[in-house]
């Protein structure tokens, strides 16, 4: 009765870009696709293309980089996907350069209006090409205010809050060995 | 033509239908309580704000001021003190209050009391005038219960 | 017809709401008109926005609980389901199947609640009194049976990580029972009252019709996609807690207009009515609460969590840090990408289909603020 | 004749009336919201106005002082002539009808030779005032009430006058109380099925009243033509719009129903007006529950049920009665 995930080749539609395989179980998720800027629209097309529906559009705050192609901005952009007729979840995440520009896919993504438009007034990300980038869930007043940028002292990088294996087991070690104080049921 | 005839046929059908269903409730007695006049009795599982437990047999509170329901309260309304009384060992409460202008009613405060010190409390009647007034002093309540 | 010369200069603005009686609460939504035609309806949200994602990264993800419930006030329970359900996902916590069982009890009851009363306040957009009342007269009887257990009556904090506060009792189970052999009767009076009702179904057949690629462009989840005949529904497709053990239809809608939104709810509600006596038959034993770290910790790395709550799919995607609060907490509302096709769909059509539409998509403007 | 001459002068006989009417206008206005109230109420199985007297009996005279105290608040920029004049406009011509309506064989202020074509141009005058609220409130919403409001009455005079005339062929005369003394054997609603129900809904609709509320329609509109209008302004605008259905029902029991006969009772020429208004509030009552049970048509469709439907109807059963009142 479950949909099986395994049946289906999902994992190779996307093989033009830089995709990893996850564990369902764990996250959620099936297939983490790393971005480029310039391929944040290609990905979102061939999303539309194989029929699959966005989910949503946000975004999160961490410590800026040094990377070879520059500063980046530290703002990561995140877009999930997910199908109407199997169980298939996609996440592409995309690193925000320092011109704090992504471009936007509200056109082949008519819903991804909103979602970019509130994740300008949270973060500040300027979608490029959204025809009406207007404040929604904000007042216009507070269009220079982001309330979810993080303080700098708040900041982590990247890599303290992305997925390894090994930092689920360190947590898990603490986890499964509940202290004498847990709550009975 | 006939289908012009059938739709005032099966319209006016459905609404000498929907007319018996509102004569029908005319004639049924009311369900509505006419609130300040009757008052349903409330569910003891009922969640209002938090009461100290008033122990039978000591006649007084159980909280040992240790500060838990303090620390994990998400909204920051419990303020709970404890003084060390000349002669005891542990602290004995002295303050313990309750900004209910903030609560939200989550119950995490009554789940991680190590001593079981704190209840609901029935109270569901709750307005005033002004903020102030929803600013309880728990300890007070329990002061005036007290036999 | 509806670009000639003289509509375009004769163009004007209505701002329906923020207290317009039918934009359900705090919704404006800036009409450009012409007579009593709709040109474009551009919704202004934000009125009750009260950040609850940074409030979640400002606490334990613990604390996050009640917030939870105050999203969507009408339909708390299966916002606490798909918050526990994350952590729970996070941290590996086995949840006992009692739990389970009793969590998916009472999240199909809030359903049926939150569908009463979208029931009724859909006939009072369209003009019906009434149905309002008979809506509220069932729905008090859920209530009264969720107060009993969980202790509140509309904003729920009743699941805990691990399992629920506290166990169901005889008294729960009779009620609810006795609930749904009522509720059974309850559905022919709105049938009679209601669905077979000739205005009714002038007002809604042919009005709002969403494609199943508009439904696709905008994201949209829950009755609203299943009136458009696309049988997606997370307890099926995405099945998480104990809904795979279940036997339930998935009612789908022909065209995708008003009238198939509606039916697809109500023939959903019969179905939760389905799940709700399977889990009341099938009612394990057991404890109902696991044990649980008390200082939970969040590994670092990202977390989906998608659950069908009343008006669709609520994802929770939390990014963690090591520490027990959430580095990014982003909660997914289905009405926020439901609603985002009003512009599209409300495009010349009359200021009363635009009322009808707008009642068929079961808005809860806090939820989609949040 | 030999009444008329021991009667004080015809003048003062109309002031009497006049006075009688308007006091019973009030009346009603009061009888009318308490039931509508309590039905209301009733069919939502609650107890509808409880607190005021004795099962809230005195709910709408309170309510009444209370609208006399509020100020008439007049928003800024609306057109003040046009703003003051619509809820009187809204509220003389449901006095006029009254006076021609044979409440019993005896108890009627003046009966005119013409008496119905005088209640149906009367009817139409009221459309008058919910444009003139509507255009005088500089209100958008408002506007949309003004123009639903003519464009539904034109709509559904046809209907009604048809109706009417039914009734007119098979006695040939437009007197009220010919009307009702031609149905002294056989009331005219079982003769003429069709008209009665024509009229029964081309009414509803003539006097704004759920399912055919449009121009008030407030999950729209938010109150349509009235939505700026407070305390007395409102007030009467609300006695008016009872008064038409208490018109509208009346008109539908002298033409239909039989008017004052019934069973004898002494003083039958004068105690008639009992049965009379057990038919009327009978009528009423139904409409009452009417507006509690239905959902609001759309625009629209309103204008198609009355040119589709009503009218060709109307027509056909004009026809017949035609031809069977020549026969």
């Amino acid at each position: 009765m479950a949909p099986e995930t395994k049946n289906f080749k999902e994992d190779i539609l996307f093989h033009e870009f830089n995709t990893t395989e996850t564990d369902y179980n764990q996250r959620g998720y099936h297939l983490e696709v790393a971005l480029e800027v310039n391929q944040v629209r290609k990905f979102a097309q061939k999303a539309y293309d194989e029929g699959f529906y966005l989910v949503f559009v946000t975004g999160f705050h961490v410590l800026s980089e040094e990377t070879a192609e520059g500063t980046t901005s530290g703002l990561n952009g995140v877009y999930q996907f997910a199908r109407y007729d199997r169980l298939y979840r996609i996440k592409g995440q995309v690193s925000v350069p320092e011109d704090m520009s992504l471009p936007s896919i509200c056109d082949i993504y008519q819903g991804a209006s909103w979602h970019e438009r509130e994740t300008r007034d949270l973060y500040g990300i300027n979608f490029e090409g959204h025809p009406n980038l207007k404040p929604l869930l904000l007042s216009d007043e507070d269009r220079d205010f982001h309330p979810l940028l993080k303080e700098e002292k708040k900041l982590k990088s990247l890599e303290a809050v992305s997925w390894t294996p090994e930092a689920l087991e360190s947590v898990d070690a603490d986890a499964k060995a509940p202290s004498s104080d847990s709550i009975d049921s | 033509m006939k289908q012009y005839f059938s739709e005032i046929y099966t319209g006016g059908k459905s609404l000498v239908e929907g007319l018996g269903v509102t004569f029908k409730a005319l004639c049924q007695p009311i369900v509505t309580v006419q609130y300040p006049r009757e008052e349903i009795d409330i569910t003891p599982n009922y969640r209002g704000h938090i009461d100290l437990v008033l122990d039978p047999e000591k006649n007084t509170f159980l909280c040992i001021s240790c500060g838990m329901c303090e620390k994990s309260c998400p909204s920051d309304c419990i303020k709970v003190k404890g003084k060390k009384m000349e002669g005891e060992k542990k602290k004995t409460l002295v303050l313990f209050e309750l900004d209910f202008t903030k609560c939200s009613l989550c119950g995490t405060c009554v789940e991680v009391c190590p001593k079981d010190a704190l209840e609901y409390s029935q109270e569901y009647n709750l307005a005033a005038f002004s903020r102030e007034a929803f600013h309880f002093d728990i300890l007070k309540r329990l002061e005036e219960r007290r036999t | 017809m509806l670009e000639s010369d003289f509509q375009k200069q004769n163009r004007f603005f209505l701002n329906m709401g923020p207290q317009h009686p039918s934009t359900h609460g705090v919704l404006l939504i800036v009409l450009e008109m012409s007579g009593e035609y709709v040109l474009d309806p551009q919704p202004v949200l934000g009125f009750v926005h009260r950040m609850h994602e940074k409030m979640a990264e400002s606490r334990p993800c613990g604390g996050f609980m009640p917030n939870t419930a105050r999203m969507d006030y009408v339909c708390a329970l299966p916002y606490n389901h798909g918050y526990v359900s994350l952590i729970e996902r996070k941290t590996g916590i086995e949840v006992p199947k009692r739990a389970e069982y009793i969590r998916v009890i009472t999240s199909e009851l809030n359903r049926v609640a939150s569908h009463l009363l979208w029931l009724g306040a859909y006939l009072l957009d369209l003009g019906a009194f009434t149905p309002i009342l008979y809506g509220f007269d069932d729905r008090e009887h859920i209530l009264d049976i969720l107060e009993d257990i969980t202790g509140s009556r509309l904003t729920y904090c009743y699941y805990r990580f691990g399992g629920v506060y506290q166990d169901i009792d005889d008294k729960f189970v009779d009620a609810t029972r006795a609930f749904i052999q009522r509720l059974r009767k309850r559905f022919v009076i709105y049938e009679k009252l209601v669905t077979k009702n000739i205005i009714f179904i002038k007002r809604t057949e042919n009005i709002g019709i969403v494609s199943p690629d508009m439904a696709l462009r905008y994201g949209m989840t829950g009755p609203n996609l299943r009136g458009s005949g696309i049988a997606y529904d997370v307890r099926k497709n995405e099945p998480y807690s104990v809904y795979p053990e279940f036997d339930f239809e998935v009612p789908v809608g022909a065209q995708g207009d008003c009238l198939d939104r509606y039916m697809v709810r109500i023939r959903e509600m019969e179905q939760s009515l389905r799940i709700i006596e399977q889990a009341l038959d099938r009612l394990p034993e057991g404890p109902v609460r696991a044990k649980v770290p008390k200082n939970i910790k969040l590994s670092p790395g990202d977390c989906n969590f998608a659950v069908e709550a009343a008006r669709g799919e609520l994802s929770y995607y939390l990014v963690g840090d090591g520490t027990s609060t959430p580095y990014r907490l982003k909660v997914r509302v289905p009405s926020y990408s439901n609603l985002s096709c009003l512009p599209e769909l409300g495009r010349g059509i009359l200021l009363p289909d635009l009322v009808s539409i707008l009642g068929s998509f079961d808005l809860v403007i806090p939820e989609m603020d949040r | 004749m030999e009444t008329i001459s021991i009667l004080p002068p015809e003048l003062i006989r109309m002031l009497i009336a006049v006075i009688i009417i308007i006091s019973f206008l009030f009346l009603n206005a009061i009888m009318m919201g308490y039931l509508e109230r309590k039905i209301a109420g009733h069919v939502q199985r609650r107890p509808g106005p409880m607190e005021v007297g004795f099962h809230g009996i005195l709910q709408m005279v309170v309510d009444g002082v209370k609208l006399l105290g509020k100020e008439l608040l007049i928003p800024f920029n609306v057109d003040r002539t046009l703003f003051r004049v619509a809820p009187l406009l809204s509220f003389t011509p449901v006095i006029l009808p009254l006076l021609v309506i044979p409440f019993s064989e005896k108890l009627q202020a003046r009966d005119l030779s013409l008496g119905l074509i005088f209640i149906v141009s009367m009817g139409s005058v009221n459309v008058m005032a919910l444009l003139v609220a509507g255009w005088g409130s500089n209100n958008k919403y408002s506007m949309f009430g003004a123009m639903r409001a003519v464009a539904q009455s034109i709509a559904f005079e046809i209907p009604i006058l048809l109706s009417m005339l039914a009734v007119v062929l098979m006695c040939n005369t437009f007197s009220l109380k010919e009307i009702v003394g031609a149905q002294q054997k056989i009331w005219f609603v079982v003769l003429q099925p069709v008209a009665f129900l024509i009229y029964v809904i081309a009414g509803v609709a003539e006097t704004n009243r759920a399912p055919f509320d449009l121009p008030e329609a407030e999950s729209e509109l938010t109150a349509g033509f009235h939505t700026e209008y407070s305390g007395m302004g409102f007030s009467l605008f609300f006695i008016g719009e009872y008064t038409n259905m208490f018109i509208v029902a009346s008109v539908a029991t002298v033409l239909f129903l039989g008017g004052w006969h019934g069973p004898n009772l002494p003083y039958g020429e004068y105690l008639g007006v009992v049965w009379f208004f057990l038919k009327v509030y009978f009528l009423l009552f139904l409409m009452i529950m009417i507006r509690w049970t239905y959902p609001r048509v759309r625009f629209d469709q309103l204008l198609n049920f009355a040119w589709k439907y009503l009218v060709p109807f109307s027509f056909v059963n004009i026809l017949i009665t035609a031809v069977l009142v020549k026969l």
